[in-house]
């Protein structure tokens, strides 16, 4: 499809949809305060576009499919982004105005059945982790790790140490939302990079806690597919310290049913509910995070709490030494749900295959990935790994010039994903798969061999791959429009007035000077 | 029991898959693949959870029979507001979310996942227009979030740390942007009058320390701030920013805050084409004009035009990227994670379908039928309103003179099928009116309540 | 995609889904009946693939994805098939358990909701058909169509002249399943053809009516899209035989609140709800029909009616003179469904105005196509049409060699459908369009340019069209492999047989031989 | 009402463009295009229609609200069959057919539509696999509809013109075929003994005239035939085609009839993953082997496999056209039009689901729960089996001891939200068992038949 911008459809009178009209009563209602309204009345409509319903449905329906779903391709070159399976029997069962139609105040009594999915879930994960209590509220992973730093916070200032702990340590293949977030929180941040062996360091851990020490806030297996085995000495140094441990564990696949946070000591941890869970990610979220606490932090976690008492389910809005609200009501229930059903859908055996299969995959897949010329998997030579690995095209692009980005865009033409890695760059030409339990030894061949035919190309045909994509509904994007102030159009008016106006945006159009 | 252990879920767990695919990474067993985790951190055994349904069918009961233990709005006349609104979905909207495409897509470039960042282009395009603001973000987790950022910018763009928070504003949000920008920046608050805000207490509050003003409108009560140029103009004298929180369903029938002098606006579009959903459908905007001084402080994800290799054609990417905490982890502005894409895109659907006409319609229903229902309540016996303000989809009843607690009254209604509003206060009611709310609707409660306050 | 055949994915051992399992109790019952059953038993399981539930998921997505449905195209070139918008609301309403596990013979009490709406639809299609009785129980405007052939011959036989009235008299531009249903119906067909001016020719008709005369069953506007206006005088000749007439308004659409059945004098009707009224057409079906009849006709509706009472709706199975069973129970309830909500939501002004629009959209896009040189419209020039028109690329064809087939392959390669029309090809080189009320005026321009291109094409690179399409998944089909029976291969199986067995299949193999 | 009368469903119907088109065609009004309409066949006024509920809003609240009247059978436990049949649906059918692709497909050739193509020769390859053979049509409407052309296919093969009708067969089915083929064919009923078909009595109505033999395993009864090699031998010798009706569920674990001579199998697709939609989600099948004095009598599509121009492609298309009415009219094999196709679709997504493994399964389940049900039942003072034969889901009922008429036992379990089974006979109730009934919705059964029985 060559679909155009939505406000090019635009047919100045044309209605997707009608809408209910005030009854005469109600309107003479409105006409006793319109007075009052006057100051506030819109002078024009906005300039919306304007379609009958059909063409707003065939606009959204063909740029669907201008998009590659997890349903679509094999999709294991989305690394760290544990693109499993989202089973469609959850997507039946979450669409019912039993949990559609739901109004989170409502009489508690009409709730019982989402109260109880909510705190069966809560016992799941707390037993997935073997800690105390969880929190269901956040919206996705680093707001579960947000919610994490600040009962941290929270935590330290209740005995008061809240000015002395300052610092949140954490290493550099943990995932970068941990350093945002304790920088976002007010804490300062050392980041401890990897030893010879890409395994985190316990001697840089040694020298950088200290009395000022809050928090160690770590990923494990981290990024590169690598299970830091010191984890539980990790956390000793950091208790030692008088500091709390914090266990990212948005990506848990390989090791469900295997080890738990609480083995290794944790203070906290969270999960991914889009991840591990197989809520689907929904072109970036709706995703669901689960903070999940040891005994004595379990006062700290966000508010309301869901108990379960002789009557029935009740909500608990107290929580004096809560803080308080991270996210509205209870979390994003149509993710709870279909997170309860997976793990009904599974059981304790069942999630136990879940890991060893992931794993099985994964190694399987480097194995073969090794084969390729050109490619490595720097760190921990001769290791396995657990979910996922980051490997480097750096002797490719030696070779060839061609560069794990162009890599990617080519691999688009194969209808395939294919991600590099968050910055920094610390392994060179990086790209990270991750083959979940979901794919079958078919597609992880059929996977291999795409990528095998575009090393092939980058030796045989550069050109070929410097120039993708070639297969795709659109061709090579010019950055520069999008770093760009003078050029950046970040919504339609913008780009018409940039663009079609003769006048360039200046900050003298804007309504107010700042600071 | 199954007669076979092979998951639907879990292809490779064919026995003799696994034998082929352990024969070439070289290992013996899949233990072998966690040899880097010591026994003494293993699970002994099975975890402890529940029997599972590996029947889908017996699955499907199970979970649709607890949330069949619930009665959803749909069953009861809903006055329920305080965040979540029980605004129509045009079906379109869930049409298009559904879609597999949509649903299960992540992080693509902007070639093979071309449709999703055109959709979501199109979806900050048209709150652009809503909002007449040239800069909207890629929606992040909700409206509470929203707008702690949107607090947290104002206080790195001006370098101040005071935020005077001058509306009625709802004790959830307060609560969220207390938890998050306390490290950096402290709240004063300002009691607003009549259910607007007091402009002259306001201006005596306002200093060189003031990073920012911060005002609701609608007001947690639903009330209609009219004195917008006034506070904006007082802000902006003291060189702070007006952060105005809000709800963008009213725009098609009242100014944006931009028209008369907003810096940032922000708020949930929940009421844009995505269900109550228990109140976990949800998602953040935040808009500003195009100034790169309070672009660069956004930590979500910009979606902007580009120009490909082929004359004419559009492309899509991310503006900025280097502002995120992907590219700069703690040197980033706070952070960007999966956040609420599709419920963006479901707004974009919602404000496609519904047009110019739609919102200017919705918007004069939703104020034809609150201002109904504010005339017929406080014509009973004992009610009053809260304020006299004009509101927008809520507002507040005073039960005070009735003799009668709100809680009482929520229950006695409750047993006529009618949820009459969230208890805010021993003798407040918030009433909720939407355009699903009928005059029939209102009348009904106003009959109900006028019974249970004339008994005993 | 290039997807390929479901069995070719087969992984052995794979599944799909899990099945509920007998308890032991049950085991043990079966055991107690095994006996009986020994000889049943099937030796090996059926040879049908092993998929895991993403595969199959995937699979079928992604095929779903080569098909052009009318939501993702100008959908105006499948001429008399009406493909309008069929509204979304209409699916999000009958996705409930309560319209899709409902069971026909459950308490009548429990059924009151859906009774009503059928009731209720078949009330509006009285009033739109001008009828005395309506029945909704075919699936599809050809059953209807012979649900109206049986009740015309048990309405003949009911006055005693079932052995002398033996013919049907139809038109050649009426729908091709008018004369199939009479034939199969134990009828002689007698076929008109249209006079000079492409109207049906009434000297024909009058010279057809005898005694021998049991119906006329004729299409009006005929898939020309021209309107009979001696309709009225049609049917007063045939009754005048003694003759019944039945009008095939499977597609009433342009005429819908402008004329109907009644007022031309016909005895019995039908509509396709799948045309007229809106339900997607399914890759072809289920449809739903609704057959009209006058009152003299209604004692020979099929059986269940549902009638309304004072205590409520009931069913009544009675019926004496029915013609009993066309198809089980009540009808396509989705369909009713979705076609009462699509009156609802236009009334009676609204269907006015889909008539109007349609007619509209019609005699614009003949407008416009006229203009394409070597397009034409054959019959009643310079008359307007209804709601549809066949057209000719006679011209095109003797300037160029390229055929309509040739072109609607080519239309393919622009994401637009094309359809010649029934056979016989009384207008040479067909092609017939219908743009209904739901194209809007850029859409219909949008596919007449597409047309006007291919036109051109044809004149200056006719091998470009002749070997379209050339943007598809696939390419130009064989077609003898379809109609030569040593060469089809009508399942998988018999594929592999046919070609990899290296045994041609032939009758010797087959376990019976005939008559 | 709405300040415009432009509906979202039609365009068009914005004036300025109706001007615009009008001016393209040279005609002054729409009106004009009626011209050949006479006057005196035009409606006047409008219609006498209800009033529309224009907003969407509204309407989906009055049709769900109609809707929401009716009690579903998952609100109840069900022990309806009698042709419509209450098996799980897996969830990925539903997303599959769902699917606006093919939802919305119709007509279009094999290039474009190449997905339906494709889908659709899987539907019918994997129902060959299921039934043992190598021709499988796409979909007619329903099952009666396929019994009713494979009896009239076989009187055109064979020349003959009278059909022995030899199991119990639902008489809805019976009144359909008598309807169909009664112009050219004779039905001939043989009573069945002990639930099963009497092969002497049979064997003594063959003669020359006879077209076919028709059975029906599983019965109108359920009951499983065990004489199918005998019933097909003695057609045969006889010079007529045998014709089974079955329901291809039973078939992952029953011998399905090609194997022991059937000529002719066809019948009703909804148990594979078609809802029970009120009676009316159906599609027909029918089954032939290679042969084309069989095919070429086959009024449906036949899709088949096809080479094209580039080595290695599969394309589809439609096999011997020029058999159907589409090409001949009267001449051609009674008549095709719009079926079922989108239930076959969802039959191959669910065989495809299922595979031999969930076909086998599911076939255990529902016999090994039938005998449970039929021993438990039989149980009960008053009540005993309607006969001894080997059954599949179903089975009667025979409460004449009980001193109860079915229909009272019906009314009496209702109330306790149990739809026991569908009243056949005075004292006689088909009860049927599907793979979602398990053996403690049949020991409720069970108990609460004991109950009532015991009363008075």
């Amino acid at each position: 499809w060559d679909e155009p911008i939505i406000f090019e459809l635009s047919t100045p009178g044309e209605r997707g949809i009608l809408v209910s009209q005030a009854e005469p009563a109600a309107v003479e209602a409105l006409g006793a305060v319109e007075d009052q309204l006057s100051s506030l009345r819109r002078a024009s409509a906005p300039a919306l576009p304007e379609l009958a319903q059909m063409r707003v449905v065939r606009h959204y329906l063909r740029i669907s499919q201008e998009n590659l779903g997890a349903d679509f391709n094999v999709d294991i070159g989305q690394g760290t982004c544990t693109m499993k399976y989202s089973p469609k029997v959850n997507e039946t069962i979450i669409r019912t105005p039993k949990l559609a139609e739901l109004h989170p105040l409502q009489d508690e009594a009409s709730l019982q059945g989402v109260l109880e999915i909510f705190w069966r879930t809560e016992q799941a994960i707390a037993e997935i982790s073997g800690m105390h209590a969880v929190s269901l509220q956040t919206q996705g992973g680093s707001a579960a790790i947000w919610a994490n730093i600040s009962m941290i916070r929270a935590f330290h200032e209740s005995n008061g140490e809240g000015e002395v702990r300052d610092e949140v340590i954490t290493t550099i293949f943990s995932h970068p939302s941990n350093a945002a977030c304790a920088k976002a929180a007010g804490f300062k941040v050392i980041t401890l990079m990897p030893d010879a062996n890409g395994y985190p360091d316990i001697e840089a851990l040694r020298a950088a806690v200290s009395p000022r020490t809050a928090a160690l806030m770590i990923t494990n297996p981290e990024d590169t597919g690598i299970y830091n085995h010191k984890i539980r000495e990790f956390v000793q140094i950091v208790h030692e310290a008088g500091g709390l441990a914090a266990y990212d564990q948005a990506n848990a696949n390989g090791i469900l049913g295997i080890t738990r946070a609480s083995d290794a000591g944790f203070d906290l941890c969270h999960f991914n509910l889009h991840k591990t869970f197989s809520t689907p990610h929904a072109s970036g979220g709706p995703g669901a995070g689960a903070s999940a606490v040891s005994e004595r932090l379990a006062p700290f976690l966000p508010n309301p709490r869901i108990e379960k008492t002789d009557a029935g389910f009740t909500v608990n809005y107290g929580g004096e030494k809560s803080i308080g609200k991270v996210a509205p009501f209870f979390g994003v229930a149509p993710n709870v749900v279909r997170a309860y059903a997976w793990i009904m859908a599974l059981g304790a055996s069942g999630l136990r295959q879940v890991a060893e299969i992931a794993v099985l995959n994964n190694n399987y897949l480097l194995a073969l990935v090794r084969q390729i010329p050109g490619a490595s998997a720097p760190y921990a030579t001769g290791k396995h790994r657990i979910e996922q690995v980051r490997y480097s095209w750096q002797e490719l692009f030696e070779d060839t010039g061609i560069s794990s980005e162009e890599i990617g865009i080519r691999m688009s033409d194969y209808g395939m994903h294919y991600w590099t890695s968050h910055h920094p760059y610390l392994v060179p030409q990086p790209f990270t798969l991750e083959p979940t339990e979901s794919y079958s030894k078919t597609e992880i061949d059929e996977y291999v061999a795409a990528l095998a035919q575009v090393a092939t190309e980058a030796r045989e045909n550069p050109e070929l791959v410097r120039s993708a994509p070639h297969n795709q509904t659109v061709h090579q994007i010019d950055h520069d429009d999008l770093d760009d102030p003078a050029r950046w159009a970040i919504t339609w008016r913008s780009y018409q007035k940039k663009y079609f106006s003769g006048v360039e945006a200046t900050l003298a159009e804007e309504p107010v000077s700042v600071g | 029991m199954q007669n076979s252990t092979v998951h639907p879920y879990i292809p490779n767990t064919v026995p003799s898959v696994i034998e082929e695919m352990l024969a070439v990474t070289g290992a013996t067993s899949i233990e072998d693949f966690y040899e880097d985790i010591p026994q003494s951190l293993r699970v002994k055994g099975l975890l402890n959870l529940p029997e599972p349904f590996l029947a889908e069918a017996e699955l499907e009961e199970h979970v649709t029979g607890l949330l069949n233990k619930n009665r959803s709005t749909r069953e009861v006349i809903s006055f329920l507001g305080a965040g979540v609104y029980n605004h129509y979905v045009p079906s379109v909207v869930d049409e298009v979310i559904n879609r597999s495409e949509f649903l299960t897509a992540y992080a693509g470039e902007p070639y093979e996942d071309h449709g999703r960042f055109q959709a979501l282009f199109e979806y900050t395009s048209m709150m652009g227009e809503l909002l007449n603001m040239d800069v909207v973000n890629v929606p992040t987790y909700d409206g509470m979030q929203a707008t702690a950022t949107a607090l947290a910018m104002a206080g790195r763009i001006t370098g101040r740390s005071k935020i005077i928070v001058a509306s009625d504003t709802n004790p959830d949000l307060v609560s969220k942007v207390t938890d998050y920008v306390r490290s950096h920046t402290e709240l004063v608050f300002v009691p607003s009058v009549n259910g607007l805000v007091d402009t002259a207490a306001l201006a005596a509050r306002l200093d060189a320390d003031t990073a920012a003003v911060w005002i609701q409108t609608p007001s947690f009560h639903g009330g209609l701030e009219t004195s917008g140029q006034v506070i904006a103009d007082l802000a902006h004298e003291a060189g702070a920013l007006l952060v105005v929180g809000t709800d963008p369903i009213a725009y098609g029938s009242i100014t944006p805050p931009a028209d008369w002098g907003a810096d940032i606006v922000c708020g949930e579009i929940q009421s844009l084409g995505i269900h109550q959903w228990f109140g976990g459908g949800r998602g953040g905007f935040i808009a500003v004009h195009d100034d790169p001084k309070f672009i660069m402080e956004m930590p979500s994800r910009l979606f902007g035009l580009a120009s490909t290799s082929v004359e004419g054609e559009y492309g899509f990417g991310d503006v900025a990227w280097d502002r995120t905490s992907f590219a700069l982890r703690e040197e980033g502005k706070e952070w960007v994670g999966t956040a609420a894409a599709l419920w963006g895109i479901a707004a974009g659907v919602y404000l496609a379908s519904m047009g110019p006409t739609g919102m200017s319609d919705l918007g004069n229903t939703v104020l034809a039928r609150t201002a109904y229902a504010q005339a017929q309540l406080a014509g009973i016996d004992g009610v009053s309103l809260g304020d006299s303000a004009a509101h927008f989809r809520e507002f507040v009843l005073d039960l005070s003179a009735s003799g009668k607690t709100a809680a009482e009254v929520v229950t006695a209604l409750r047993a006529l099928n009618i949820e009459p509003g969230v208890v805010i206060g021993e003798h407040n009611l918030l009433v909720c009116v939407t355009e699903r709310i009928t005059t029939a609707h209102i009348d009904t409660l106003v009959s109900a309540l006028t019974d249970f306050l004339k008994e005993k």
